[in-house]
C-alpha cells in the first residue's frame, strides 16, 4: 500500500513519458489525476493508520550493508506525506496553464513527488539518502529549466551547496552505520540502539556531519544562502515544493534521524542547535524584513519559521526540562513542518501569479492590487496572517507549541532562547504588514494595471492549502492526535 | 600444481574468438568483417558464460600464476561484458574499414591481457600482462592514422613504455628483495627485507599501475589519447584497462608485509591526489572527451580509496570491485553518447534533449551516475567507498572525495546544462545521424546504470 | 664482483637511458634511452639471480621476461614511428603536441 | 680467477655504461645505435660471467638484430644516418642531467646502504636447464601470456606501420587473383 | 450546557466568516444579516450571563482548553454583546451601499466574537488566540479604507504595537507551564518562582499593550483612521477593555506577586493623568475621544493594581457604555458635516439635537458628574487606591479632574452656537443628514451610561461585588464621592468660562500632549528605525559576507555557464570574488603539467616517482 503510494507517481511520470501523442492538457489532467488517487491513497492510510510503525515493508535491499527497502509510516511521517500529498496536487492544479514542456515538466513533478514521498516513507538511512539527493536533482532541473531569472546560476548554486550537504549527510550515515553493531543502515534498528554510545567524540563527529547535512537543507543560518536565489528563480511551483516539502527534509531528518539515534550527544549540544534556532529565527525574519524582492522575502521567512523548528528540536535535547513540555515542543516543531509547508506553498504560488501578471517581484512596482484582483488580495492576506502566526490558522498552533514547550520545559537556556525568539513573531507581523502595505493596499503602482485576478485553476490550487491552513488552526486534533504520540516517543528516546 | 586448462576457459574462449576472428578475417570480403565481430562477441559471451560457472566453483590458483578468486570473477565479466559493449559501439564506427577484423581482435586481446593482468599472482605475469593489455592499445590509438591519432599513439606508447620499464625495474627489486616473483612466495619473502628498499621496489611497480590505471602520476596520457584517438578507443582504453589496474592494485595491496611499507598512505595521497587533479583540470575543458578524461582520473582517484583501505576494512573489496563494475559500465554510457553524437564541443551538444530526448536522458543519467548520485551503481559503490574510507580510519581520504564529488558536479553539469537548450547547436547532427547502435548501447547501459545501483544488493550478494 | 657492483652496473646504465629518454628530441634516441633502462633491468635481475636467489629460475625468467619487454616495445615503437612519420612527417616528440591542456 | 672475473666484469662494465653515455653524445644516429650494440654485447658478455650462458647469447644475438633492424629504419627515415651533419636534438637537457643523476645518486646511495639478502641456495650446475624446467612449469603462464603478447604485437605493428593491406592489393572482395602492389605490375 | 458556551461565541465568528468568505456578493445582505446575528449573541449572551455554560475541550497534549461564565465574564460578555448591537445598529445606518459592508459587518463580528472568547476563556491558550484575532480584526477594520495607505500605515501601527505587547502572552503562556504544568487562567497565582514573576510580566505587558497605556498609547491615536463605528466598539467594549479585563481577571496574580500591582497600579494612574492631559490639548474630537479613553482604562487599570476588581469592571462596563455613545456621536456628526475638529464642529449639537442630547450626557458622564455612573465607578477604584497610597489617590483624583475638564471642552464645543469657527466638510464631504439607525442607538446608550451608576448605591454594590466574587472591596466613602463630584462640577464651570475668552489654550507646553507626548516617534526612533536599519545592515551582511563563501561557488559556476556559451558576458561586478578566482586559478594550474609534450610528461612521472619514493622511504 505504501509503496504504491510512493511510487505510484514516478509509473505515471514513467508513463507519461513513453506514451507518446498526448496533448498538453491531456498531459496535466493525467497528471492531476495522479496525484488525486495518490493524495485519496495517503488519506486511506491516514484512517487505517493506528498508531506505532504502520504499513511497515522490509525488504533486502543491499544486505551485505544491511540496508534494505525499509518503509513504514507513524506519527512523525504521516503528516508530511499528507502534507507532500497535498502541495503536489496543489501544485498539478496550479500547472493547469503550464505551457513550457509540459511532458516533461509533470514528469519530473511526479518523478519529485515520488521522490519525497519516500524520503518521508523511508526507514532505512541508505533508502533515505537516496531520496534526499535525487530530490536535489530533481529540483535542479525544474529551476534550471523552467526557472526564470537568472536560474541557471541559481540552481547550479542549489545543486551544489545541497549536494555538498547531502554528502556531509552521508558521511554522517555512514559513521552512524559502521558505529551500530553489527553495522546496519536499518533506521529502526539503530534507533532502538543508538550506535556509538560508548564514544563520544565519535558520536559527537557523527553528529556534526548529520546535522550540517541537514541544516543545508533546513536550511539554518548561515548556511541558508543557497534558498533566496533559488526561490526566487525557480518557477511557482517549483518553489511550492521546495519550501514546502523539501525544507522539511531537513527538520524531518532531525526528528526522525539525528534526536532517536544520537541521543547523547543531541542532549550535550543542544544548546548549540538552540542557538542556531534562534539566530535563524530572528536573523531570518530580519533579513525578510529588509528585502524588496517578494520572492525573497518569503524565502527568508522560511528560513524563520525552520528556525522555530530548530529551536523546538534543540530545546527537546535538554534532558532537564519537564518531559510534556518537551514534546508540546516536538509536537509543535511537527505542526509547523505540515503548517508552514501549507503557508508557504499558498504564498509561493501566490508569488508565481504575481509574476504571471507583472513579470516582476518587485513590491515597489506594484500597489493597490487590491482593487484589481481582489481575490487575490484576500488569498494573500490570509497567506500572509498565518505565515505570521495569527491563531485561528496552523502557524500558530505550531509556534505557540513550540514557544510553550521550550519555555515550559523550565530549562533556563530553553526558556531564554525561546523568550528571545519570541520577538521573530513580532518582525514578521511588520514585515508582513509591510508587505501588504506595498503590494495590495494603497494606491497603485507602475504594475498594477497588467494584474489580473487569479483565474480557477490557481484559486482551485491556492484556497484548499489556505483552508487546510485554517482547519488546522481551528481543529487541530486530528493533526495533533497523530503527531503527539510520535513526538512523545522521540523525547523519551533521545532522553536515553 | 594445477596446470587444469579449464580453469583458464573464460580467458581461452576469448583467446579463440581473437584468433578464429583474425584468421577468419583474412577471408573475408571488406563490407562483411562484421563477422569477425559476431566471432568475437561469440567469445566474449562464451567466456562471459564460462565465468560466470567459474565464480560458482572454489577458488583456486591456475598454474601457479593465475588466482582464480571473486576479485577475479568480477574483473573478468566487467571487461569481458565491458569489451562486449565496446565491440558494439566499434561495429557502427569502423564499418568497413580496410582493418576492421584487426581492430576486433586488438580489442580482444587487449582485453585478455587485462584479464591476466587483474589475475596474475605472479609479478612476472603482471608484466607479460601489462605488454599485453598495452601493445593492442598503442595500435588502437593510432587506428586512425591521423595526426591526432597518431600523436596519442606516440604519446601512449612512450609513457606506457617508460612506465612499463620502471615497473620492470620494480619488479626486479622486489624479486631480489623477496627472492621470488609470485606472490605467495613474496609475501613471505618480503617479511624480513629492508623497508627503504622494498618501498622504492613498490613505488617502481606503482608506475604501470598507475599507467594502467590512469592515477598520478601515470595520468599524463589519459586526457591526449582520449582526445585523439577515435572515440571507440576513447572509450576503450579509460574504461577496460582500469579494471585489471585496480585488481591487481588490490592484490599487491595483500602482498605486501606489514609494517614495511606504508602502503596504505601511498596510496591515499596518490587518490587524493589523483581525483583532486582531474577534477580541477576537468573544470575548464570545451572538449567533452577531454572532459570525460578528467573525469576517468577522478574516478580513478576514488577507486583508489579501498584500494587504499585493502586489508583495514571489510568494506574494502566490495567496495572496490562493485565501484569498478559501477565506474566502468557508467563511463561506457557517456562515452556511448559521444560515439553516438559523435561531436567533441560541449556546445555542439546544445538542444540534444530536443533532437534525441532519450539519449540526453541517458547521458544526463551517466554523468549523475558519475557525480554518484542515487539510485545510480556508482552511488552504491561511492558509498561503500566512503564507508570503506572511514571504516579504515582514512576519514581525511573520505572528507577529499566527497569535496571532490560536489566540486566534480560543475563540469558535469556545464555539460548537463546546454543539453536541455531548446535551441539545437549548429553541429548538433540529425536524429537521423546518430549511430543507432551507440545511441542503443548509451541507453542500454543508463538503464543498467539505475538497474544496478537498485539492484547494487543483488549484485553484492553474489 | 659483488651483487652491489651488479647493481651499481644496473644503475648506471638505468640512470644513463633516462637522461636519454628525458633528453632526446628523436623518437628513435629516446627508444635507445628506454633500452639502455632494460639493459640496466637485466643486469640487475641477473645479478639478483645469482647472488641471491640462483636456487630457482626466477631470475632468468625474468631477464627473458626483460629481453620481451624490449623487443616487444621496440617493435611497437617502430610501428608507431611509422605511422607518425607517415601521417604528419615528424619524427621527434616536439613536434607532436597538439593535444594538450 | 676471482680476480680475472672482477677485472674482466669491471671492464665490461665501465664499457657498458660509457658505451651507453656514448649513444647520446656521439652526433650520428648511426653512431649512436652502433653504441648502443656495444653496450648491449658488454652486459651479454657480463652475464656470461655468472654462468647464464644461454641468457647472455640470447642478449647478444637478439641486440645484434634489433639494430639492424634500427639501423635501416634510420636509413627509411634519413635521420643523418652517417653523421653527415652534426646532430644536437636534445630538449631539456640540463633536467634531464639533474633528475638522471639524481636517481643514479639516490639508486647508488641506496644500493650501498642497503643490507641485501643473503644468498640462499647455490647456483645449478645448468642454469639453462633450470630455465627450461621452469618456464615448462611453475613460469609456463608467463610463456603462454608473452606468447599471446608477441602475436598481438605483430598485429598492431602491422596495423600501424603498414599502409596497403589485403583489400588494397586484392581489392575489397578478396577476389584479385594477384596482388596489385605498388611498383609491381598488376596485370 | 455547553451548547451555549459553544454557541455564544461561535455564531458571531462562523457568521462573520461566512461574510467575510461571501465578499462583495453580500453587501446587500450584510447590514440586515449582521444585526440578526448580532441580537442573537445578545440574547445568547443574557442567557449564558444566566445559565454560566462551561465547556472544556482538548487543545493541546496534557493542556485542555475551555471557556467558562463566571461573574466577571457574565457581565463582560453581556456588555460586548450589547455594545455590539448598538455599534452595528448604528453602523448599518452609517455604511453606504457602496461600501464593502459585509466586509465590515464580517470583520465586526469576528472582533465581537473575539472578544467573547477572551472574556470567557479560561486558559492562556486559548485567551491567546482570540486575543491576537482580536488584534488582527482591529487591524483589518482601522485599515478598511484601505486605498488610503495613511489609514493602511496606522492600522499597521496599530497592530504591531499591540503584537509587540501580546508576545508578553506568549511568554506568559510558556511560563505558566513551567510555574504550575497548566494554562489555566486561574492557578498563576500559585506558580512556583522566577515563573510567577515572569508570568505576571508577560500578562502584564499584553495588557498595557492592548489597553494602550503607557508606553503604548500611541496606537490609539493611529487608530482613529478607522471608521467612527470600529472606535466605538474598539475603545469600549473590545479590545482596549480586553487588557483592564485580564489585568482584573489575573489580579489574584499580580497581588502575589507583589511588585506587579504596584507597577500596574501606577501606571493606571499615570495613564490616566498624563493621557488627561493629552485629551485635553487634542483638536480633533476623536482624538481627543481616543486620548479620554487611554485615560479612563487607566482607571481600570488602577483597580486591577489595587484590588478593586468590582470598582475597575464597573468602570469598564459604565465607560464603554459612554464612550461608544460619545464615539457613535462623533461619527454622527463626521457623516454628516464632515468635520471632527472640535472648533470646526461649533454649534453641532443644536443642528442635531437628539444626537447633541445624547452626546452630552455620555460627555457628562465621562467628565464624572454626579450622578452619572462613572462618577460612582470612579470613586470607587480612587478608594481602594487610597487605602494603598495617597499618592495613587492624588494622581487618580487629578486625572479625574483632566476628564473632566476635557469633557467640558467638548461639550462647549458642540453645544455653543455655530460661530466664525464652525467649518463643515474639512474631512470630507458631510451628507447633511443622520439617519434613524444612526440616532437609534445614542438614547439607549445615554440612558446605560447615566445608569450605570446605580452600581454605587449600597444595596446594588453589594450585588455587584457578589457576582463579581469581589465581596469585601472598598466602597467609595461619601466624603470622596462629595468631593470628586463638586470637583467635576467646579471644572466643568471652569472650562466653561474659560471658553468664553477668544484666545485657546495653545501654548509651547501643550505641543507634547497635543502630539501624544511624543511617543510613537520615540517608538519609531528607538525601535523602528533601528530595527529596519539592523535589518538592512543584515541583508546586506547576508549578500556579501555570509553568501561569500558561497558565492565562490557560484562564481566559477558562472564561469562554467560563461564557457558553456550560456552567457557572454562575465557579470564581473557581482561575481568578482577572491575564492572564484582561486578555484579557476587552481583549475588552470592542474592543466598546465598537460602540456602535450611527451618529455614533460616524462620529467613530470619521473619526479613525481621520486617524491613518492622519498616519501615512503622517509614517512614509513
Amino acid at each position: 500500500m505504501l509503496t504504491l503510494v510512493i511510487f505510484l507517481p514516478l509509473a505515471v511520470a514513467l508513463g507519461l513519458l513513453v506514451l507518446p501523442r498526448l496533448r498538453d492538457t491531456a498531459v496535466i489532467w493525467v497528471w492531476i489525476g495522479a496525484c488525486v488517487v495518490d493524495l485519496a491513497l495517503v488519506v486511506a492510510i491516514w484512517v487505517g493508520y493506528d498508531g506505532g510503525i504502520g504499513y511497515e515493508t522490509d525488504v533486502r535491499w543491499i544486505p551485505s550493508v544491511r540496508a534494505g527497502y525499509h518503509v513504514g509510516v507513524d506519527g512523525l511521517s504521516l503528516p508530511l506525506l499528507a502534507l507532500t500529498a497535498v502541495l503536489f496536487l496543489a501544485c498539478a492544479v496550479f500547472s493547469l496553464r503550464q505551457t513550457r514542456r509540459v511532458r516533461a515538466f509533470a514528469a519530473l513533478f511526479l518523478f519529485l513527488q515520488t521522490v519525497c514521498l519516500g524520503l518521508f516513507a523511508a526507514l532505512d538511512l541508505l533508502l533515505f539518502f537516496v531520496f534526499f539527493d535525487l530530490s536535489i536533482v530533481g529540483m535542479y532541473f525544474v529551476i534550471a529549466g523552467w526557472g526564470h531569472g537568472d536560474n541557471v546560476r541559481s540552481a547550479l548554486k542549489f545543486f551544489l551547496y545541497t549536494f555538498l550537504g547531502s554528502l556531509v549527510l552521508l558521511l554522517g550515515f555512514i559513521g552512524l552505520y559502521l558505529g551500530a553493531e553489527p553495522h546496519t543502515f536499518d533506521m529502526a534498528d539503530l534507533t532502538r540502539t543508538p550506535p556509538l554510545n560508548g564514544s563520544p567524540g565519535l558520536a559527537a563527529l557523527v553528529l556534526l556531519a548529520v546535522g550540517v547535512g541537514l541544516a543545508i537543507k533546513t536550511p539554518t543560518v548561515p548556511v541558508h544562502t543557497w534558498l533566496p536565489p533559488a526561490h526566487t528563480d525557480a518557477p511557482a511551483a517549483g518553489s511550492a515544493i521546495l519550501a514546502g516539502v523539501m525544507l522539511k527534509m531537513g527538520t524531518y531528518g532531525f526528528v526522525r534521524i539525528a534526536m532517536p539515534m544520537l541521543p547523547e550527544p543531541w542532549r550535550r549540544y543542544a544548546w548549540v542547535v538552540i542557538v542556531v534556532g534562534v539566530v535563524s529565527v530572528l536573523y531570518g525574519a530580519l533579513v525578510a524584513l529588509a528585502q524588496d524582492n517578494l520572492k525573497r522575502l518569503i524565502a527568508y521567512t522560511s528560513v524563520n519559521h525552520m528556525g522555530y523548528i530548530v529551536l523546538a528540536v534543540g530545546a527537546a535535547g535538554l534532558a532537564a526540562g519537564d518531559v510534556d513540555a518537551r514534546r508540546l515542543a516536538v509536537t509543535g516543531a511537527v505542526t509547523q513542518m505540515v503548517s508552514h509547508g501549507l503557508i508557504t506553498g499558498a504564498l509561493f504560488l501566490l508569488c508565481g501569479v504575481l509574476n504571471d501578471r507583472g513579470h516582476s517581484y518587485d513590491m515597489d512596482r506594484y500597489g493597490g492590487l487590491a482593487r484589481v484582483a481582489p481575490v487575490f488580495a484576500a488569498l494573500t492576506v490570509v497567506g500572509a496572517f498565518a505565515s505570521l502566526g495569527l491563531p485561528g490558522l496552523s502557524g500558530f498552533i505550531a509556534e505557540f507549541q513550540i514557544f510553550t514547550g521550550a519555555i515550559g520545559s523550565g530549562t533556563g537556556a530553553a526558556a531564554s532562547a525561546a523568550a528571545v525568539a519570541i520577538l521573530g513573531i513580532l518582525i514578521t507581523a511588520a514585515l508582513f504588514l509591510r508587505v501588504l502595505h506595498r503590494v495590495l493596499l494603497g494606491g497603485p503602482g507602475e504594475l498594477t494595471g497588467g494584474v489580473t485576478d487569479v483565474r480557477g485553476s490557481e484559486l482551485a490550487a491556492i484556497a484548499p492549502l489556505l483552508a487546510a491552513s485554517l482547519v488546522i488552526g481551528i481543529a487541530p486534533r486530528f493533526l495533533l492526535d497523530v503527531i503527539e504520540p510520535a513526538s512523545a516517543a522521540v523525547v523519551s528516546l533521545v532522553a536515553r | 600444481m594445477n596446470e587444469n586448462p579449464v580453469d583458464l576457459l573464460p580467458e581461452l574462449c576469448v583467446l579463440a574468438g581473437a584468433v578464429i576472428g583474425l584468421l577468419s578475417g583474412l577471408f573475408l570480403p571488406r563490407a562483411r568483417q562484421w563477422v569477425v565481430a559476431v566471432i568475437g562477441a561469440a567469445g566474449l559471451v562464451a567466456g562471459i558464460g564460462a565465468a560466470g560457472v567459474a565464480a560458482t566453483r572454489p577458488d583456486t590458483m591456475a598454474f601457479d600464476a593465475f588466482v582464480i578468486d571473486p576479485i577475479t570473477h568480477v574483473s573478468r565479466i566487467a571487461v569481458f561484458a565491458a569489451t562486449l559493449l565496446i565491440l558494439g559501439l566499434a561495429a557502427g564506427a569502423v564499418r568497413a574499414h580496410p582493418r576492421e577484423s584487426e581492430f576486433y581482435v586488438l580489442i580482444l586481446l587487449a582485453a585478455l591481457g587485462t584479464v591476466a593482468f587483474a589475475a596474475a599472482g605472479d609479478l612476472l605475469v603482471l608484466m607479460a600482462a601489462y605488454l599485453l593489455a598495452s601493445i593492442p592499445g598503442y595500435a588502437l590509438a593510432g587506428f586512425g592514422k591521423d595526426a591526432a591519432g597518431t600523436e596519442a599513439a606516440l604519446k601512449y606508447y612512450l609513457m606506457g613504455a617508460l612506465l612499463g620499464i620502471v615497473m620492470l625495474s620494480g619488479v626486479t627489486l622486489l624479486y631480489g628483495l623477496g627472492r621470488a616473483t609470485s606472490y605467495e612466495m613474496l609475501r613471505d619473502g618480503l617479511s624480513g627485507a629492508p623497508a627503504g628498499a622494498v618501498a622504492v621496489g613498490v613505488v617502481a611497480l606503482l608506475a604501470g599501475l598507475a599507467f594502467k590505471a590512469g592515477a598520478v602520476p601515470g595520468h599524463f596520457w589519459v586526457p591526449d589519447v582520449t582526445e585523439g584517438a577515435s572515440p571507440v578507443v576513447a572509450t576503450f582504453v579509460t574504461t577496460v584497462p582500469k579494471i585489471g589496474a585496480f585488481a591487481a592494485l588490490y592484490r599487491i595491496a595483500g602482498v605486501l608485509p606489514r609494517g614495511a611499507v606504508d602502503w596504505p598512505l601511498l596510496i591515499a595521497i596518490v587518490a587524493a591526489a589523483t581525483m583532486t587533479l582531474g577534477n580541477l583540470a576537468a573544470f575548464a575543458q570545451d572538449n567533452v572527451r577531454r572532459l570525460l578524461a578528467y573525469s576517468t582520473i577522478s574516478q580513478a582517484g576514488y577507486l583508489l580509496v579501498p584500494v587504499a583501505v585493502a586489508g583495514r576494512s571489510d568494506l574494502a573489496q566490495p567496495a572496490l570491485l562493485f565501484y569498478v563494475g559501477a565506474y566502468a559500465l557508467t563511463n561506457l554510457g557517456s562515452f556511448a553518447v559521444v560515439v553516438a553524437v559523435g561531436r567533441d564541443r560541449l556546445a555542439d551538444y546544445a538542444g540534444l534533449a530536443r533532437r534525441a530526448p532519450l539519449l540526453a536522458l541517458s547521458l544526463v543519467i551517466c554523468l549523475l551516475g558519475l557525480v554518484g548520485t542515487p539510485p545510480t551503481a556508482v552511488f552504491a559503490g561511492k558509498l561503500l567507498m566512503f564507508g570503506a574510507a572511514v571504516d579504515g580510519r582514512y576519514t581525511w581520504l573520505a572528507v577529499v572525495a566527497v569535496v571532490n564529488s560536489v566540486a566534480s558536479v560543475f563540469y558535469y553539469l556545464r555539460w548537463i546544462v546546454p543539453v536541455f537548450e531548446t535551441a539545437p547547436g549548429p553541429h548538433l547532427p540529425e536524429a537521423g545521424e546518430l549511430l543507432r547502435g551507440a545511441a542503443m548501447i548509451a541507453v542500454g547501459t543508463a538503464v543498467a546504470t539505475l538497474a544496478l545501483g537498485i539492484g547494487s544488493g543483488v549484485a553484492l550478494a553474489t | 664482483m659483488t651483487l652491489e657492483a651488479f647493481l651499481l652496473l644496473a644503475a648506471a646504465l638505468f640512470a644513463v637511458g633516462l637522461y636519454g629518454a628525458l633528453s632526446q628530441q628523436s623518437i628513435v634516441m629516446v627508444m635507445m634511452g628506454l633500452e639502455l633502462m632494460v639493459n640496466g633491468v637485466i643486469v640487475a635481475g641477473a645479478g639478483f639471480w645469482y647472488y641471491v636467489a640462483p636456487g630457482s629460475a626466477d631470475g632468468q625468467v625474468l631477464v627473458l621476461v626483460a629481453l620481451t619487454v624490449m623487443a616487444l616495445e621496440m617493435a611497437m615503437g617502430f610501428a608507431v614511428v611509422t605511422a607518425l612519420f607517415r601521417a604528419r612527417d615528424v619524427d621527434v616528440t616536439d613536434d607532436a603536441g597538439d593535444l594538450r591542456g | 680467477m676471482a680476480v680475472t672475473q672482477a677485472v674482466a666484469f669491471w671492464a665490461l662494465g665501465i664499457g657498458a655504461v660509457a658505451s651507453g653515455v656514448a649513444v647520446f653524445v656521439v652526433d650520428s644516429m648511426a653512431r649512436a645505435t652502433f653504441a648502443l650494440l656495444a653496450s648491449f654485447l658488454c652486459v651479454g658478455v657480463a652475464l656470461f660471467l655468472i654462468d647464464l650462458h644461454y641468457l647472455g647469447a640470447l642478449v647478444i644475438l637478439m641486440m645484434i638484430m634489433e639494430m639492424l633492424i634500427m639501423v635501416v629504419f634510420m636509413i627509411m627515415y634519413m635521420m643523418n644516418p652517417a653523421g653527415l651533419m652534426p646532430m644536437v636534438m636534445v630538449h631539456n637537457n640540463r633536467g634531464a642531467l639533474v633528475i638522471s643523476a639524481g636517481v643514479f645518486v639516490a639508486l647508488a646511495a641506496g644500493i650501498v646502504l642497503t643490507p641485501w639478502p643473503r644468498r640462499a641456495g647455490a647456483p645449478p650446475r645448468d642454469p639453462t636447464f633450470d630455465l627450461g624446467q621452469a618456464l615448462m612449469g611453475p613460469k609456463m603462464l608467463v610463456m603462454m601470456v608473452i606468447g599471446v603478447a608477441i602475436l598481438a604485437t605483430m598485429i598492431a605493428s602491422v596495423v600501424l606501420a603498414t599502409h596497403r593491406g589485403r583489400y588494397d592489393r586484392y581489392g575489397d572482395e578478396l577476389d584479385g587473383a594477384r596482388p596489385r602492389d605498388p611498383g609491381g605490375d598488376a596485370a | 450546557m455547553s451548547v451555549l458556551g459553544w454557541a455564544l461565541p461561535a455564531l458571531p465568528l462562523s457568521a462573520g466568516g461566512l461574510l467575510l468568505v461571501a465578499g462583495r456578493r453580500a453587501d446587500r445582505a450584510a447590514p440586515i444579516a449582521g444585526l440578526a446575528v448580532s441580537a442573537a449573541t445578545l440574547l445568547l449572551a443574557a442567557g449564558a450571563a444566566v445559565a454560566r455554560p462551561v465547556v472544556r475541550f482538548p487543545l493541546l497534549a496534557g493542556l485542555p482548553s475551555g471557556m467558562a461564565v463566571d461573574g466577571l465574564s457574565a457581565v463582560m460578555v453581556v456588555m460586548v454583546a450589547a455594545v455590539t448591537l448598538a455599534v452595528l445598529v448604528y453602523a448599518a445606518g452609517e455604511l453606504s451601499a457602496r461600501e464593502a459592508r459585509a466586509r465590515f459587518f464580517g470583520l465586526m463580528l469576528i472582533f465581537a466574537g473575539a472578544m467573547l472568547v477572551t472574556v470567557t476563556a479560561t486558559d492562556l491558550a486559548l485567551l491567546l488566540m482570540a486575543w491576537e484575532l482580536m488584534g488582527a480584526m482591529s487591524y483589518a477594520l482601522i485599515g478598511f479604507w484601505w486605498r488610503d495607505p495613511g489609514r493602511v500605515r496606522s492600522a499597521g501601527v496599530a497592530f504591531v504595537t499591540t503584537r509587540a505587547g501580546d508576545m508578553g502572552l506568549y511568554l506568559a503562556a510558556g511560563c505558566a507551564l513551567a510555574g504550575t504544568g497548566t494554562l489555566s487562567l486561574g492557578g498563576q497565582a500559585g506558580a512556583a518562582d522566577p515563573w510567577r514573576d515572569l508570568i505576571a510580566a508577560g500578562v502584564v505587558a499584553a495588557a498595557l499593550g492592548k489597553s494602550a497605556q503607557l508606553p503604548f498609547s500611541f496606537w490609539l491615536s493611529r487608530a482613529m483612521a478607522g471608521p467612527s463605528p470600529v472606535s466605538a466598539l474598539l475603545h469600549s467594549a473590545t479590545m482596549v477593555a480586553a487588557g483592564a479585563y485580564l489585568l482584573l481577571r489575573v489580579q489574584p496574580l499580580l497581588a502575589a506577586t507583589g511588585w506587579a500591582a504596584t507597577l500596574v497600579a501606577w501606571t493606571g494612574a499615570v495613564t490616566a493623568l498624563a493621557l488627561g492631559a493629552v485629551a485635553l490639548a487634542q483638536r480633533d474630537l476623536k482624538q481627543l475621544l481616543a486620548a479620554s479613553t487611554c485615560a479612563q482604562i487607566g482607571f481600570m487599570v488602577l483597580a486591577a493594581g489595587v484590588g478593586s476588581v468590582a470598582g475597575g469592571t464597573a468602570q469598564l462596563v459604565a465607560h464603554a457604555a459612554a464612550k461608544s455613545l460619545l464615539f457613535l456621536g462623533a461619527g454622527a456628526w463626521l457623516v454628516a458635516l464632515g468635520t471632527k475638529d472640535l472648533g470646526g464642529l461649533h454649534g453641532a449639537a443644536r443642528r442635531y439635537p437628539l444626537v447633541g442630547v445624547a452626546f452630552g450626557a455620555g460627555a457628562l458622564t465621562l467628565a464624572g458628574l454626579p450622578p452619572l455612573s462613572l462618577w460612582v465607578t470612579k470613586d470607587t477604584v480612587l478608594s481602594a487606591a487610597a487605602g494603598r497610597s495617597a499618592g495613587l489617590y492624588a494622581v487618580g483624583l487629578a486625572a479625574g479632574v483632566l476628564s473632566a475638564a476635557y469633557a467640558g471642552r467638548v461639550l462647549i464645543a458642540v453645544w455653543r452656537p455655530a460661530d466664525a469657527g464652525t467649518r463643515d466638510d474639512t474631512e470630507q464631504t458631510g451628507t447633511r443628514h443622520i439617519g434613524l439607525p444612526q440616532r437609534l442607538p445614542l438614547p439607549v446608550l445615554a440612558a446605560a451610561a447615566a445608569a450605570l451608576g446605580a452600581v454605587g448605591l449600597p444595596a446594588i454594590a453589594a450585588g455587584w461585588e457578589r457576582l463579581l466574587g469581589a465581596a469585601g472591596e472598598p466602597r467609595a466613602e461619601p466624603v470622596e464621592l462629595a468631593v470628586s463630584g463638586a470637583l467635576a462640577a467646579l471644572t466643568l464651570t471652569a472650562v466653561g468660562v474659560l471658553a468664553r475668552r477668544p484666545r485657546p489654550i495653545a501654548a509651547a507646553w501643550t505641543r507634547p500632549f497635543a502630539g501624544w507626548l511624543l511617543l510613537e516617534r520615540a517608538a519609531d526612533t528607538l525601535v523602528t528605525r533601528p530595527v529596519l536599519g539592523l535589518a538592512n545592515v543584515l541583508a546586506r551582511f547576508d549578500d556579501r559576507v555570509v553568501d561569500g563563501g558561497v558565492r565562490a561557488v557560484a562564481a566559477a559556476g558562472n564561469l562554467a555557464a560563461t564557457l558553456a556559451g550560456r552567457r557572454v558576458e562575465m557579470r564581473a561586478d557581482r561575481l568578482v570574488d577572491a575564492v572564484g578566482r582561486a578555484a579557476r586559478w587552481l583549475g588552470d594550474l592542474a592543466r598546465r603539467p598537460q602540456t602535450g609534450q611527451v618529455h614533460t610528461y616524462y620529467a613530470q612521472a619521473a619526479v613525481l616517482f621520486a617524491a613518492l619514493v622519498l616519501l615512503v622511504v622517509l614517512g614509513g
